[in-house]
């Protein structure tokens, strides 16, 4: 398909610019004028509508296929919630900053007190932010209340932060943004970070343990209250990764094990949508004793049952302009508000129940490094298939020709040929047996007729695509 | 039951396949001891009832205010296509684009936002979207470090304070050194930033418009960076580039700014975008996804994320940056907008704020006991001195539902009386003149 | 220029490859006595400024009135996926799938709105959709003289007036008769509705809850009805089907209805969309399009608009009836509407409009001064008898912002201190005691 | 793809129902109520979201493709409009009718008064109704105002409509609705109503006339002044047929040619989208001794500037519930509005110009039957194409794979083999272009290998279906 730049007729005009009731102003000086214009596309509104309407269809999405991406919890997103998102459009930010401002806006102010409050109940914090604007924001922000809490200490010797190999890679890069050396301890046989060696890496130069729990092998680690406390008695403090805070809802608070800092992803375990790889949403929350180091500012309630807008002096200052992201936040709002107590705890379980029936019905056919049961999702491996020359990206461009998103491939990272897959909670068993199928499919396909699966896909405009020179030719615009 | 579709019926079979006799086994792996102790939340309710809830809460949202403040968020026109062409279902319900065969849609649309980027802020490479514009500031010059491995980063007075607080907080980390440097009166001090730079300094961060609107030339600047081997990073705000010169004729390395006015609603503070832009040969430093052009084996155009060995998925800690989700969505909305206006819309729009700002501007400086405080140029926003103090006179003119402008004292220490005014193309003169008339009214009776 | 795309350079080479001069040129085919003698209308506007016009219109709609009011249209809940999928444009931008292969979202989805229809009415043949509730008891009244072969229709005086005004404009082009059987107060008077049945007559319409709310067992009308060749015309409420006995169960021939309530937009009056559904071996006397099942050569099932024969375009003056445009979208919302709440929430929504309803006879019943007029069984609606004229105080609660319900005078002449009230599952408790409360104070201070 | 019946699981749910707050009421009696649940589908929202997104995805429609479907005046609806109408969801009619409403719904009472005088200055009437729901219905309730005007002059004796053969089935159709008997007339060889034989089907006995101007071939027809002086004298109305009328916006006005009664197609002329088939609208204006025959009730504009319902006592009574389609009239409204006089005309510039661009690019390869300058639309013949056994169907059909919908394909009547092309103003050159490549393409597989054409579409979900089976097996809806 054409680029919208390549539509571009000149002369042609879209959407009409509202005319002007004022005069025409003297022009700027000439040095800060620009010399020509933007080159914008030239096209009609109907080029437009029908050029993205058209690209919009060379997507997969949740709403049009099964969309199983591991680690990533692409549950169907109600639209109620979507409308919910939607009413709060014309409303500034920055009336809530001036003075006398707030009690025009109590309405979007009371989401953000009230949500905060709904996850610290739900995760068992004290207190929440919901400045992050996404799950590795979260994170760094995380990390940066960490900071400041040995600071205050006088703790300034810490400079490590532990992470095990199978972590996101947001978990490394972010406590390297917040100024921190990172430690990696591998997994053990069981699946689990190596307990033993996490103990050797413990030392009183660490700030903090970053942990994802489930993993990201889909399994719980039963030793996370122990590496809590191991790193406390060091001196370090806890990081719960809540990317798969889908699994756990009512049955596990990281605050409860012992967890000092989590940061959650509205978009993953509280059924805001994912718009193509953002926006997210990524509150952290803290324990009672973290709480003043918190972002600035903070939405309080009064004794009057209004809300308000206070500087948070003793904090690591501002981590984004405003309260977060304020829209995806009035979602998530709407979903727990929603679903309450019995749909959250419903969510984790049927989440579960669902990847342990996939588990269950693919383990003939595909290698299963960690033979348990799975939380919300299972990781299998393909490396049964490679004796066929089939890899998982393979089987994984096989499911594309059949209609369904495929599962994420080659990670985590201590999983050769990792096929990650995640069903979610918003599935059926008829759809999901539709995917075994096709999967089973793809198993007898690499025994009998592996080139169908180097082929594919090939019901897509495009196949395979050439990523190498991608990189190479680094074409990032059109000129 | 909440949203779940599994009836009894399923339930029951999966179990069966699975081998577990209910679904309380499949929790077994969590030790007793770690079960929560709480999980006190009221029951659910149904749709009805929600947007009851919500719309109640959305009556109570400031959205009856005039707005004549800005502070890097605008009230800006949005043509009724931007949304229903991002409210598509395949755009918002789909994820990063990894499987790029399945993700042509949000692939190709992210190459033409990168391409739209590119053409706004006059530069080479642009990523796919960063959080916002405070974020995409800092992003910037953490850049900057990463480029010249160096750790000082000079930083103008007239940036936004939001922005600057958070390039604080995001140095501040890595133990790299802000130094700030006041603004003359409404405008940088370009002799002073030109005074601080020195071999050790990254990069000079300026804003254009800057914080109280005004627009100024930084070529000079630009060389003076340069000559040091530092990079100028230039915020701007993207409505402007219809009319004011780009970074990259001022010579910026790298461009950054909020996206909002790009189509985007208010939303109380977000989801926005912020964009960063900068030279071909700096690419390899962006922060976040880029996607690139290829064709497949049968010669086909496709486009992939590529350079991803830049980001935290593969390179993790030494990734240059840790961002992950994006906020995508709102750089769809962005280049949509742009697009529907096009070349000739753009800059009409852009003239249009400007017009009427230049109005305001004669309408409010009339008023008796107001003065215009010496921006020199500006867009869309300028700064009036107020004869008292201009939060007392914002919150006395929120009360009769017009939101004035953005009172200088909280952000500048001793410019008490101070008020940066914002006119968009969507305040009518009508509103103008009203502005004007209560402000004599709030002041004078 | 408004929102035609090409170009002066477009225009200049089209002219010249048409071999014209001039765009006026193309028009010399009309004679200069027949050119326009005015063209009076005001220049354009942008989206900006149209859409501060209709917001300000749409400000004073009457949306913040709360409705106890129906009379065919109700105020009922819409699940957000309804407007999500309806607005897909490639359902809303298509015309009529004249060609199926390139139209089988639409054709399918009214395939499956005909299935959905008959299910609701109990009967086995439904077309595509009809304009709207009063056109729908018209065509069925149309029908039933084309089956057979007769000219005189008995209408019940409980149906909607609304609907009967249209049936008796459609009947008096055709010189057919309509006898008007008044009802006994509130319900159909089935002794003299069966004393009216002779061998003229075509068919006997009623209605299902009639107009002041009450549902009848037509069982015996139906008898009488067949024993005299003639049908039963049963026109019903869409909602109340999840609870009261369908068209098809009381022996109806043809069920015809209004769909407003599954999933459309109140709107100030449309648009809706009618229903009817009748015997199978009357479908080829049924107006409008019909969607039928079928195979491609491949064996592939797929959908067709079929009997196009009975259609104007084919048949022209011999057609079923002249109607060509219909409702489709509003069909596709109603089909939409039914599916999300599926076979459990679709009875149980009906029950929570009966519980209302039942709750509100007795709250306003207990009301001093106010008596429930003898309807027998109601669904979701009831007449109250008031000590006062209902007019009055109808528009005296109106200006407490409350819409008591439609009184009767206006409707049926002596009636002038009855009221019916409407209570759907969007009314609250709150708002029922609240109508009582002011209705006791409108009434007696 | 299945049926939503077909994915039905027994005892799954989708939306859920709002909670009572009252007490459960006493049954129904027994013989009222329903014996089994209605059988609707059981199905969860994914499911169903899921569902009704693919299907949409099996439709051509403007937003993706060219629409050049002739007669239908397939033009780009914006946005905005779609907007506009949505605005008055939550206002309910009956408000208005209700005594002392007419004060609460002013907005929307005001937008019918000035729509309906938008429409008469555009078409030269004294009066406009919006109350007909669709074109059709439109043509019939002019029909009924002529019947009741003969009638309240006594002139019962008319019984005749002439239709000429080449007008919409809805026109004789709707006059027969009206109770009348059609004369049709034939096309002379110049393309119109022959004059002579119209002339001699005139008399005493014909209560109207009704033209479609420009006609279904796309000609315009200078003797339609004539021909109302001949219906006129002869004590006849004459109806003009408003579905052309995007043709000749602020060129000509029938009122001012000498017609008595139009009816107009908002979905057609004034930019509101067909919704697959229908919602439509088709106000009609009437001359001034007409009025008082418009159906009630009317909106009228008080003194004061309020608006206000009222009875129309000499009336036809009312011909649809409340004032029509509403918020397709609003939409149209606000396109009238939006567009201006300016934009009026150059929409019918440009329709026409289009229109002839298409028209002379094609003509050297497909016969065009009347070959002189159309209005909004040609009409081609595929009868060239058929002596190497390629129908017009056959062109529609390869068109699919190509990406463009068909244009109409067999009518008018009076064309063998008959392609109406119509692009509308809102398609620009470049999108033209492709169509008429294509069309010269297929024009060429005529001759070269007319196997491709029978065999298409190939693209689409499904191929050619059997419309004989379907029509014998008369499945309507599914068990």
């Amino acid at each position: 398909m054409e680029l919208i730049f390549e539509k571009s007729v000149s002369g042609r005009t879209g959407v009409r610019v509202p005319l002007s009731d004022v005069p025409n102003a003297a022009p700027l000086p000439d040095e800060l004028r620009r010399r020509e214009p933007v080159r914008l596309p030239e096209v009609a509104e109907l080029d437009l509508v029908r050029h993205y309407t058209n690209l919009s269809r060379r997507n997969f999405s949740v709403d049009t296929n099964f969309y199983p991406l591991g680690s990533c919890t692409m549950k169907y997103n109600t639209k109620v919630t979507e409308n919910a998102g939607a009413l709060f459009a014309s409303c500034h930010p920055m009336v809530a900053l001036l003075p006398g401002g707030d009690k025009l806006v109590q309405g979007p102010l009371s989401i953000v007190y009230e949500l905060e409050r709904q996850l610290a109940e739900i995760t068992g914090m004290e207190e929440v932010t919901t400045q992050p604007l996404a799950g590795a924001h979260g994170e760094m922000t995380g990390i940066m209340v960490i900071a400041a809490y040995h600071k205050a200490r006088g703790d300034e010797k810490r400079k490590y932060v532990i992470v095990p190999d199978s972590s996101h890679g947001t978990n490394p890069a972010s406590a390297a943004m917040a100024g921190y050396e990172i430690v990696t301890v591998p997994t053990a046989p069981y699946g689990d970070m190596d307990l033993d060696l996490f103990r050797q890496a413990m030392n009183d130069e660490v700030a903090a343990v970053m942990l994802t729990c489930p993993n990201t092998l889909g399994l719980f680690n039963p030793h996370i209250a122990e590496i809590c406390a191991i790193a406390h008695e060091g001196g370090a403090l806890t990081y719960y990764d809540g990317a798969n805070l889908n699994a756990i809802l009512g049955k596990v608070r990281p605050g409860d094990v012992g967890f000092d800092v989590i940061h959650v992803n509205l978009h993953k375990t509280f059924g805001t949508p994912h718009g193509g790889g953002g926006p997210g949403s990524g509150p952290i929350g803290v324990r009672g004793d973290l709480v003043r180091f918190l972002p600035t500012p903070r939405v309080v309630r009064r004794e009057d049952g209004s809300y308000a807008v206070e500087d948070h002096p003793e904090g690591i200052g501002r981590v984004s302009d405003f309260f977060g992201n304020f829209a995806i936040m009035a979602r998530a709002y709407a979903y727990i508000t929603m679903l309450g107590r019995e749909g959250l705890v419903e969510v984790s379980e049927q989440a579960v129940l669902n990847a342990n029936y996939i588990m269950a019905r693919l383990k003939e056919e595909y290698d299963l490094p960690f033979d348990q049961t799975c939380m919300h999702e299972c990781v299998f491996s393909a490396s049964r298939q490679v004796q066929n020359g089939v890899h998982a990206i393979d089987v994984a461009k096989y499911l594309i020709d059949r209609g369904f998103h495929p599962p994420t491939v080659y990670f985590p990272l201590n999983v050769k040929e990792a096929i990650m897959i995640e069903p979610t909670e918003t599935e059926s068993k008829q759809t999901m047996d539709a995917f075994i199928e096709v999967m089973l499919e793809a198993a007898r396909l690499a025994k009998e007729d592996p080139e169908r699966l180097h082929e594919a896909p090939v019901t897509t405009p495009v196949g395979r695509l050439d990523e190498t020179r991608a990189a190479r030719m680094q074409q990032v615009c059109c000129e | 039951m909440g949203y779940c579709p599994n009836t009894p019926d399923d339930i029951r079979d999966m179990l069966a396949a699975i081998g577990a006799a209910s679904v309380e086994e499949l929790f077994a792996p969590i030790p007793a001891e770690l079960r929560a102790k709480s999980f006190d939340l009221p029951p659910g309710m149904s749709e009805l009832e929600l947007m009851r809830l919500m719309r109640e809460k959305a009556a109570s949202c400031g959205a009856d205010v005039t707005p004549f403040i800005g502070g890097g968020i605008y009230d800006h026109f949005i043509p009724a296509a931007v949304d229903h062409l991002a409210s598509r279902a395949e755009f918002y319900t789909a994820y990063t684009p990894y499987q790029p065969e399945c993700a042509q849609g949000t692939l190709q649309a992210l190459y033409e936002y990168q391409t739209t980027i590119c053409r706004l802020t006059g530069l080479e490479a642009s990523n796919a979207s960063l959080y916002d514009g405070g974020t995409a500031v800092a992003e910037a010059a953490l850049m900057s470090l990463r480029i010249t491995d160096r750790h000082k980063v000079i930083l103008d007075g007239s940036v936004n304070p939001l922005h600057r607080e958070i390039v604080t907080g995001y140095l501040h980390g890595l133990s790299a050194q802000a130094v700030d440097v006041a603004p003359d009166g409404c405008v940088s001090d370009l002799a002073r930033l030109m005074a601080s730079i020195d071999d050790e300094t990254a990069a000079v961060i300026v804003q254009s418009p800057n914080f109280f609107g005004s627009v100024q030339d930084f070529r000079e600047l630009a060389q003076k960076a340069h000559d040091h081997e530092a990079l100028l990073i230039v915020s701007c705000y993207p409505i402007a580039m219809g009319l004011v010169a780009s970074p990259g004729e001022m010579g910026a390395d790298i461009a950054v700014g909020e996206g909002q006015s790009l189509g985007n609603h208010l939303s109380f503070g977000g989801p926005y975008f912020g964009f960063i832009a900068t030279r071909k040969r700096f690419i390899r430093n962006l922060p976040g996804r880029i996607v690139g052009e290829t064709i497949d084996h049968q010669g086909r155009r496709g486009f992939v994320l590529t350079l991803q060995a830049r980001e935290q998925h593969i390179k993790r800690h030494k990734a240059t940056s840790n961002i992950c989700s994006n906020q995508s969505l709102c750089a769809l909305r962005g280049l949509i907008f742009c697009a529907s206006l096009g070349m000739k819309g753009f800059e009409d729009l852009a003239r249009l704020n400007y017009d009427k700002a230049q109005y305001a501007k004669s309408v409010l400086g009339a008023v008796r006991g107001v003065d215009l405080l010496n921006c020199g140029a500006t867009f869309n926003e300028f700064t009036l001195a107020l004869p008292k103090d201009a939060a007392e006179v914002v919150q006395r003119l929120l009360d009769k539902g017009i939101a004035a402008g953005v009172p200088l004292g909280q952000y500048y220490p001793g410019m008490e009386r101070a008020l940066v005014v914002t006119v968009t193309e969507k305040r009518t003169k009508d509103e103008i003149d009203r502005l004007a008339a209560l402000l004599e009214e709030v002041l004078w009776s």
